[in-house]
């Protein structure tokens, strides 16, 4: 049976569909393996061709110039092109036609060179044979291809910041440097993430602290006119697509205003004390409290969650900067493209995983950091249960390459060298203190190694295990057992402390980031970017790129380069006033769309929603901006009502039968 | 003027669709009153004879139901369509395949074997199978033989309308039959029922979430289904969005999920594999193992769940069953 | 807004490239070979998600050369560097291809006939290509080079084939050396990497060189690649057999006080990637991966290492084998080595072995400053680890320091962020 | 296979000490793995250089103490040469060799000989007892011929042999038993060996370890350092059997020619000068490994021994000649060496000639597996 036995609905853009196929040598890349001229004879006799013909180099002036003669005086209305694959030469083509008076659409490219010539080069008439079923293939389609119309929107020059941690920081100020507004929104009542508690961050040279560098971008972003920063706030909706997005953002309320001088009075009257979560749980704070030296905004701020509103703070504050009935704001931002930084959480370790929680002598990572920070607890001392620690175990992947049952099988990439940078600052500090790092690979990677070569010359202890070790809280005893696999003995390091070098996780409130903007995770719970290698700071939904850790663990140094490629990224699209899509997108027939939402559930970049129409029933609608024309709604839709232009079924089936027409 | 003449009749089927034409009940009379009966095997004393000596093109309306199985149908089917100037395949049989049509998921030999000799009911020491000419006491018979594959009634004569279902609801049947007898002619090929799926139609359409994720499938009998909630968003296989709508979503109204009887909507080629596609996209399980797991605790039967009606009629399949 | 200059095809190159020229900005990308693409395009798979390398490359570098943004400068190198930061004036010789480029057609005709070969560096030398010559099937330009000191014309005044049989009559062997000079506000470097392959160790101590069977790294990435030169099949340089088994040998040239300290970042999931690859065409090949610390650190790179392990059973040994030596009759190779974990010490025999060999980045002459570790220095390697101490020249990818190809491409993106605030400006 | 024991972490220290006797490697060691796989002895023999690193970095005192590893080192350099971080394994195995001969002794009383100081003070202390010895016991001296006996009797001489015999005896017991009991809990654990094979081991490492030093010779083009060291335990063998002869022929009268103990002497006397004249100029040239890193324990055995060697040369040779002042000075010197050499030998590098081949032993007996 012949494909015109297939019901083919819609009508075709013209009366008379009037096709012209050109055949390109490509030099001898084809016309070496395949008889061009036979393939042409044969297009010729192809119903509804009225025009073929070959040329040596169908891309080149000469080859262009044949095909938009041949549009003209032929009237064609159709076009295929049999030569390379259309990554290349698509765009030329397309342009030819629009030469040529003819919708660039109207174009069907077949890859005869990649898809027979190179392949099929030791059998040249079986190659030829190919190219003829090829091209028969492509004429099939190509009768039932549509003119279409290239879409655009506008383009809001302004970019939101999800996040004020180091890398939103960066993706901020890099933008407002480029010239465009942006806007921070920081969950937190203060920026700087966890960077700004990371203590310091090298061992020689000039002392490099989080907080340095923290407290560089804030000035220079808040000196900047461009930047907007939102603190203590959230994004609670976000509507629209790329270039055109508009979000709420819930300000929460501080209670404390700017007249607030941090002097303290207040948190000297409040009642309520709470773990501090901003040192990582070590020590506490009250209900009123300014979350760590030199933050940002400099104000104090309350806890709502722990304080009681007794009123007390109200009466001392000598600059009645305390408003206790503040209420919760809701303001809209216009934005062309977003930047998540929403950063990470540090892994925390179950009560009892390695000890953790049953002694004051067992404590993370993050919670050393804190001690060893001059602007931390105990000012940089290194002070544990009254005493200055002698034997320190670091234990590393904690919470990660599977260890314990509760750790997650990735890799936190940084802990390795974070451990050793601490191990190094205690031996500096305290050169009787005895070092172990307990640890399965030493993952220093790149110029890092350098920390490891130096934490082996300072005597730094390296315990290798395969097995994860035991930690013994015993009274007022703690003992690492662990099997040192590379002199295959178990040793037993009676620690005064032991460090879990935790790793990093996707932060909690993840799921809620994911359905708020639509992006998606991937296998860690991190936020997926559009290619792990070559897209690493885009998400797949257009628009919204992805900057430090929320793609996955990084150190400080890389956050920032991330934050400045989202920055690059957004640029891109800021600095267009308009932005075209191209019009191979998913569209829906409403006659046929019952609303079964499949399409809703599988659009890979959040483009499809259900929409409710007038009579109670939904549909299905695609926000063009969003679709990236992948096709994958259309295999899934059940009714065929949600199609892709240019690959519909009227053009791919009769496509696909005329494989059999020989 | 007189009466429409309109002629019935059923091929490989099991009988329903002639059930479902006297469930109009009183509207029957209505129609008796409307047309002229003039073949209709089942309910009157017609032969083929009589129909044999009707003029070519006499008959108004041809309603036939059942697949094309035997000689026998092919002939009466192609002897119909020469006297007719409209036939409707009446019912998934005809429309599709139906049921029947699972048969051809094995070769005719198979299917005799089994029938034959080897159903556990069966006892049949000599092997004797039905032959297209027997000789019995002398006498000659002969009999019609049974084909290679059963065929949808599109597949052998012409057909102008179908009337979706296993079997066709009585008042689409009224509503098809009134619409010709009207005058309002459908273009041809027309399917009667919906243009939209089931769900469009359905009373828990209203229920569904915007995304469907499957973390699990079961069976009807496996699980107590909750009759205000999506079926499907309860892991249970619901053909209704791959369904042609029309019915009035009887069956989910009657507690059990959609069947697909319905077949295909247009532009859908191939019913099962659209089923089969849009389910693996709302399956939301990563793990491969964990999938086959469920597939084992499922007795996963995709001819069964997703081809119940229209194996007969594959796209690709039809080239085959001309016996290529 | 001025022009950036962007000084290297590579990958991140590329990026930087793209990430300019979309927003607006004019770049120049310089290229030494005929051809962008950098290492990347010789790369067969790339870990961990076994993404064929040329294929999600190949649509980036077909971008770069649509977009009306940038403009290509292959064969060229940039000789001399004045002015300032926003204000540069570059002075770019253009090498002669001795073909005319707005002629030439890639139809590889001229390579046809051309009867002169030479090794070819693409595949590293695994292969041959003619004099002249179109690096690999996708380059970009996808135009002819003539390699003069292999050229019968230009060597001994013979031949002239190509000029003969070119269709598109590009040929040119008058062609001279064009000097431009572009002004440009900033430059970016990418100028990439290169294999740790001249030290006296790989040969002394691993037999590189002396034994057939020894490869580094990039080139068993060709001897595996299906567009390399055995379409694919792991063939013995020895005797062109399938091997039994083959060894990975980490930390070659890398972690190693001698010639480079650095972790060179990229070779183990390197190894575990070609480990992979050879395990999922031909199960029968074993393979053992000699690694002191597997630093699988990046998204996804430890489910590959636990994928390599557990699915497809490749076997890791923790140890730095210290010597190879040869089976003189059957050119297999015998690896003396302690496995650390056992505390054993073991001598092993294999078919193949394959030399993880640290990188050293290709350094820009001295248009940046170079640190004590043999790569570029940075301006501050926490604030703005992608510029150099020169205002207005950014240092990426591997130039930068070691890396993988997504930080290359963050870093390439972040220094178009940097460059285009200056081209902003100026 | 992992060790049955718990093992405390005590001495975490233990680095430095190490340190300071010239392992500063340790400070380098990242643990590859190299420096056992390139040791010619790993053939043969697992000596895991490597995995003695780490116990050190680690500070397993007890573990350090009780691996025979270092004694089956010969310094051959290899190690240090592929070392890829330059951590001089070599260096690290000799350090632990101090170590232990300074853990084994008495009272730890080996360590004088590790500081310059305290070793020059142990000199001069040796000194004084030696000639204040000699002073009391010499005779009367005659000039005209030669007569050794009337610098100082033979019979003192015996007697004096005696107790410096039966001193090294009880000293070296001790450090014997040191060695053992920390070899034993290191790499004897929990392992029993049959008397057989204890027996059996002690024949095939003393005549082929000891008195012929196969080990050594094992790897090509290493002959001429073979030969010296040959010459030199066969020159002090020798030297030891000469006087064993005379010994036993004066106090039992057996009237052996007094010619047999003197060419039995001379030819240990050659080997001897040969081997510590070869060694002296290797650690000159600071060329092969082991002799670019001398210390005051290696200087002193080659001291002590040359010493002995050239002086003793020079009595045989100012005898025959007949010159008897000359004899009776060099005599004396010679004495005075000898002396040192005894006295000091519990203590000092020599000690290696009993530690080697028992710590070749306990590795043999207990260490079969390993292999």
């Amino acid at each position: 049976m012949s494909s015109e036995e297939v019901k083919v609905e819609g009508a075709c853009p013209t009366d008379e569909v009037r096709i012209g196929v050109y055949v390109c040598h490509c030099g001898l890349n084809i016309a070496g393996v395949i008889n061009v001229k036979e393939v042409v004879e044969y297009a010729q006799k192809l119903p509804n061709v009225v025009s073929a013909k070959e040329y040596i180099f169908m891309c080149s002036a000469p080859g262009q110039d044949l095909i938009r003669e041949d549009i003209k005086k032929c009237k064609l209305n159709r076009v295929v092109i049999a030569a390379c694959g259309p990554e290349m030469h698509e765009p030329t083509f397309r342009a030819v036609l629009e030469e040529a008076g003819l919708n660039p659409y109207v174009l069907e490219m077949v890859s005869i060179r990649e898809g027979s010539s190179w392949v099929h080069y030791e059998d040249p008439e079986a190659a030829t044979e190919k190219a003829k079923d090829m091209v028969r293939m492509a004429v099939a389609r190509a009768r039932n291809l549509e003119p279409l119309e290239k879409m655009s929107g506008e383009v809001k020059q302004r970019a939101l910041i999800v996040g004020g941690g180091i890398a939103g920081l960066a993706s901020a100020l890099d933008l407002a440097e480029r010239g465009f507004e942006v806007h921070i929104v920081e969950k937190k009542p203060v920026l700087g993430g966890h960077a700004a508690r990371m203590g310091q961050l090298n061992v020689e040279g000039r002392k490099v602290s989080g907080k340095d560098l923290v407290d560089y971008l804030v000035k220079k972003v808040k000196d900047n006119p461009n930047v907007h920063i939102y603190t203590n706030a959230e994004v609670t909706k976000v509507d629209g697509s790329i270039g055109n997005f508009t979000i709420t953002v819930k300000l929460k309320p501080r209670y404390v205003n700017d007249k607030c001088t941090s002097c303290g009075k207040c948190v000297e009257v409040c009642p309520v004390t709470a773990p501090n979560e901003y040192e990582y749980g070590i020590g506490e704070r009250k209900a009123i409290f300014l979350p760590f030296e030199g933050a940002y905004p400099n104000q104090y701020v309350i806890d709502p969650e722990t304080c009681t509103f007794c009123g007390k703070c109200v009466e001392v504050c000598p600059e009645g900067a305390i408003n206790l009935d503040e209420k919760e704001k809701e303001i809209t931002l216009e934005v062309g493209g977003i930047i998540l930084a929403t950063g990470h959480d540090p892994y925390e370790p179950p009560v009892g995983e390695y000890g953790y929680g049953l002694s004051p002598k067992v404590i993370t990572l993050h919670q050393l950091k804190r001690l060893l920070s001059e602007d931390g607890p105990t000012k940089g001392e290194l002070v544990i249960d009254g005493k200055r620690p002698r034997n320190i175990v670091f234990i590393s992947c904690v919470g990660s390459l599977g260890t314990t049952p509760n750790a997650n099988q990735y890799c936190s990439r940084m802990c390795c060298s974070a451990s050793l940078l601490e191990a190094l600052h205690i031996k500096e500090k305290y050169p009787d203190a005895q070092v172990f790092f307990v640890h399965k690979d030493v993952r220093t990677y790149g110029k890092d190694e350098n920390l490891y070569w130096k934490a082996i010359d300072n005597l730094v202890k390296f315990v290798r295990f395969e097995e994860s070790p035991k930690v013994t809280v015993g009274k007022g005893e703690v003992k690492v057992e662990v099997e040192e696999s590379t002199i295959q003995e178990r040793l037993v390091i009676p620690a005064d402390l032991v460090v879990l070098v935790t790793g990093m996780e996707p932060p909690k409130e993840i799921e809620e980031l994911r359905s708020l903007f639509k992006v998606g995770c991937g296998g860690d719970g991190f936020l997926k970017e559009a290619h792990l290698k070559l897209n690493p700071v885009e998400s797949l939904t257009g628009g919204i790129y992805l900057a430090g850790t929320a793609t996955g663990p990084k150190s400080i140094a890389e956050s920032i380069v991330a934050g400045s490629a989202a920055a690059a990224k957004a640029a891109s699209l800021l600095s267009k006033d308009t932005i075209e899509v191209e019009p191979i997108v998913a569209v829906v027939d409403e006659d046929k769309c019952s609303g079964c939402g499949i399409c809703v559930s599988i659009c890979p970049y959040g483009a499809i929603s259900l929409e409710k129409k007038e009579d109670g029933t939904r549909v299905s609608k695609v926000d063009p901006m969003l679709c990236q024309g992948c096709g994958t709604c259309g295999a899934a839709c059940p009714s065929a009502a949600i199609q892709q232009n240019s690959y519909k079924d009227k053009q791919i089936i009769p496509q696909i039968l005329a494989v059999f027409e020989r | 003027m007189s009466k429409p003449k309109v002629a019935l009749y059923w091929c490989a089927s099991c009988g329903g669709c002639e059930e479902a034409t006297v469930d109009l009940t009183e509207r029957l009379f209505d129609l008796v009153e409307a047309v002229d009966i003039v073949f209709w095997p089942i309910a009157m004393d017609f032969k083929r004879e009589d129909l044999e000596k009707m003029e070519d093109g006499s008959i108004d309306i041809a309603i036939i139901n059942g697949g094309i199985r035997f000689e026998e149908h092919e002939e009466m089917v192609k002897l119909l369509r020469r006297k007719s100037k409209i036939v409707i395949a009446y019912g998934s049989c005809a429309h599709l395949g139906g049921i029947p049509g699972l048969a051809n998921a094995y070769p005719r030999e198979e299917i005799l074997k089994f029938a034959y000799e080897e159903a556990p009911t069966v006892i049949n020491q000599d092997r004797v199978r039905p032959m297209k000419k027997t000789t019995v006491d002398g006498m000659e018979f002969e009999l019609p033989d049974f084909l290679e594959y059963l065929k949808p009634l599109d597949e052998v004569i012409d057909v102008d309308y179908y009337i979706p279902g296993c079997p066709p609801t009585p008042d689409l049947t009224w509503e098809a039959v009134s619409k010709l007898l009207s005058g309002e002619i459908p273009p041809k090929g027309h399917v009667f029922g919906s243009d939209k799926s089931l769900c469009h139609e359905c009373p828990l359409n209203e229920t569904k979430p915007d995304e469907i994720k499957l973390e699990e499938l079961k069976r009807p009998h496996q699980v107590v289904l909750d009759r205000s909630k999506c079926y499907l968003t309860q892991g249970v296989l619901c053909m209704g969005p791959v369904t042609r709508g029309g019915c009035e979503a009887l069956c989910i109204k009657g507690g059990m999920p959609c069947t697909g009887c319905f077949g295909p909507l247009e532009g859908v080629y191939n019913q099962g594999a659209k089923a089969l596609s849009f389910l693996a996209s709302v399956i939301d399980i990563e793990d491969e193992e964990k999938y086959r797991e469920m597939l084992e605790k499922l007795g996963f039967d995709p001819i069964g769940w997703f081809f119940r009606y229209s194996l007969a009629k594959g796209m690709i399949y039809r080239k085959k069953g001309d016996g290529e | 807004m001025k022009p950036v200059m962007v000084v290297g095809g590579g990958i991140s190159g590329i990026q930087a490239a793209l990430d300019l020229a979309d927003q607006g900005i004019k770049v120049y990308l310089v290229e030494k070979t005929p051809s962008i693409g950098g290492r990347m395009a010789q790369l067969d798979k790339t870990f961990p998600t076994l993404d064929c390398s040329s294929c999600i490359l190949t649509p980036k570098m077909v971008e770069v050369a649509r977009h009306e943004n940038i403009e290509i400068l292959a064969y060229s190198e940039v000789l001399e560097i004045n002015g300032e930061a926003g204000n540069f004036k570059v002075k770019v010789r253009k090498k002669p291809r001795y073909v005319d480029v707005t002629k030439c057609t890639g139809c590889g005709v001229c390579m046809k006939y051309c009867p002169s070969k030479v090794p070819d560096e693409f595949n590293l030398g695994l292969s041959e290509r003619k004099a002249i010559y179109i690096p690999f099937p996708q380059a970009i330009p996808l135009k002819a080079t003539i390699d003069a000191e292999h050229c019968l014309w230009f060597q001994k005044n013979i031949c002239r084939n190509c000029e003969k049989f070119c269709p598109a009559k590009a040929i040119d062997y008058e062609q001279k050396p064009e000097d431009i000079e572009l002004n440009v506000a900033a430059i970016i470097f990418a100028t990439g990497y290169e294999l740790i392959a001249d030290h006296s160790l790989l040969t002394d101590q691993y037999g590189y060189g002396r034994y057939a069977n020894v490869y580094t790294n990039l080139e068993f990435e060709r001897l595996v690649s299906a567009t390399g030169p055995t379409g694919g099949e792991i063939l013995r340089r020895s005797d062109g057999r399938k091997p039994k088994n083959i060894a990975f040998i980490q930390c070659v040239c890398s972690r190693d006080i001698r010639m480079n300290p650095n972790c060179s970042s990229i070779c183990c999931m390197a190894s575990v990637k070609e480990g992979i690859l050879v395990r999922e065409h031909h199960p029968d090949i074993e393979v053992t991966i000699f690694y002191m610390d597997l630093r699988a650190f990046g998204k996804g790179y430890q489910e590959f290492y636990d994928r390599a392990k557990e699915e497809f059973g490749i076997r890791f040994v923790r140890s730095k084998p210290a010597t190879i030596v040869e089976n003189p009759e059957t050119k297999n190779l015998i690896l003396y080595y302690e496995d650390t974990h056992a505390s054993r010490y073991k001598a092993e025999e294999f078919e193949m072995v394959v030399l993880a060999v640290g990188v050293k980045p290709v350094v820009p002459d001295s248009f940046v400053p170079i640190g004590e570790d043999m790569f570029a220095q940075v301006k501050d390697p926490y604030l703005d680890p992608v510029a150099s101490p020169k205002p207005g020249i950014y240092v990426i990818g591997m130039l930068n320091s070691p890396k993988d190809i997504p930080d290359s491409v963050i870093q390439g993106s972040a220094a178009a962020m940097k460059a285009s605030i200056l081209a902003c400006k100026s | 296979m992992l060790s049955p024991k718990y093992v405390v972490l005590k001495k975490p220290d233990l680095s430095n000490e190490l340190i300071k006797l010239g392992g500063d490697g340790i400070k380098k060691c990242y643990q590859c793995g190299t420096c056992t796989a390139i040791c010619p002895l790993s053939k043969t023999q697992t000596v895991a250089v490597r995995r003695m690193i780490k116990k050190v970095q680690l500070g397993l005192e007890e573990e350090v103490l009780g691996d025979p590893a270092p004694w089956l080192c010969y310094f051959c350099g290899d190690c240090n040469e592929t070392c890829p971080k330059d951590a001089t394994p070599g260096n690290i195995m000799d350090a632990v060799r101090k170590y232990q001969i300074i853990n084994y002794s008495i009272g730890k009383f080996a360590k004088i000989f590790y500081d310059k100081a305290y070793a020059l003070v142990s000199l001069v202390v040796m000194t004084i007892i030696g000639l204040l010895g000699m002073y009391i016991f010499h005779g009367e001296m005659v000039t005209n011929v030669v007569d050794i006996d009337s610098f100082i009797s033979s019979e003192i001489l015996h007697d004096a042999g005696l107790v410096l015999l039966a001193y090294i005896v009880v000293v070296m017991l001790v450090h014997l038993v040191n060695m053992y009991r920390y070899t034993k809990r290191a790499i004897g654990y929990g392992k029993s060996a049959p008397l057989g094979r204890w027996i059996s081991e002690f024949f095939r490492i003393l005549i082929k370890e000891a008195l012929f030093q196969s080990r050594l010779l094992c790897e090509e083009g290493r002959s001429a350092r073979y030969f010296a060291h040959i010459g030199v335990i066969w020159g002090f063998i020798l030297l030891f059997a000469a006087t064993g002869i005379h010994f036993i022929s004066d106090s039992f009268g057996l009237g052996v020619p007094e010619t047999v103990p003197r060419l039995v002497g001379i030819i240990g006397g050659i080997g001897l000068l040969y081997g510590g004249i070869y060694y002296l100029i290797r650690r000159f040239e600071k060329k092969e490994l082991y002799a670019k890193a001398s210390h005051l324990h290696d200087w002193w055995l080659l001291a002590l021994a040359l010493g002995s060697g050239i002086s003793g040369f020079l009595v045989t040779i100012f005898m025959y000649a007949n010159m008897a002042m000359a004899t009776y000075i060099f005599y004396g010197i010679h004495l005075l060496f000898v002396f040192y050499l005894i006295v000091s030998a519990p203590f000092s590098k020599l000690v290696h000639m009993i530690y080697r081949p028992f710590a070749l032993w306990f590795a043999s007996v207990w260490e079969v597996e390993e292999v």
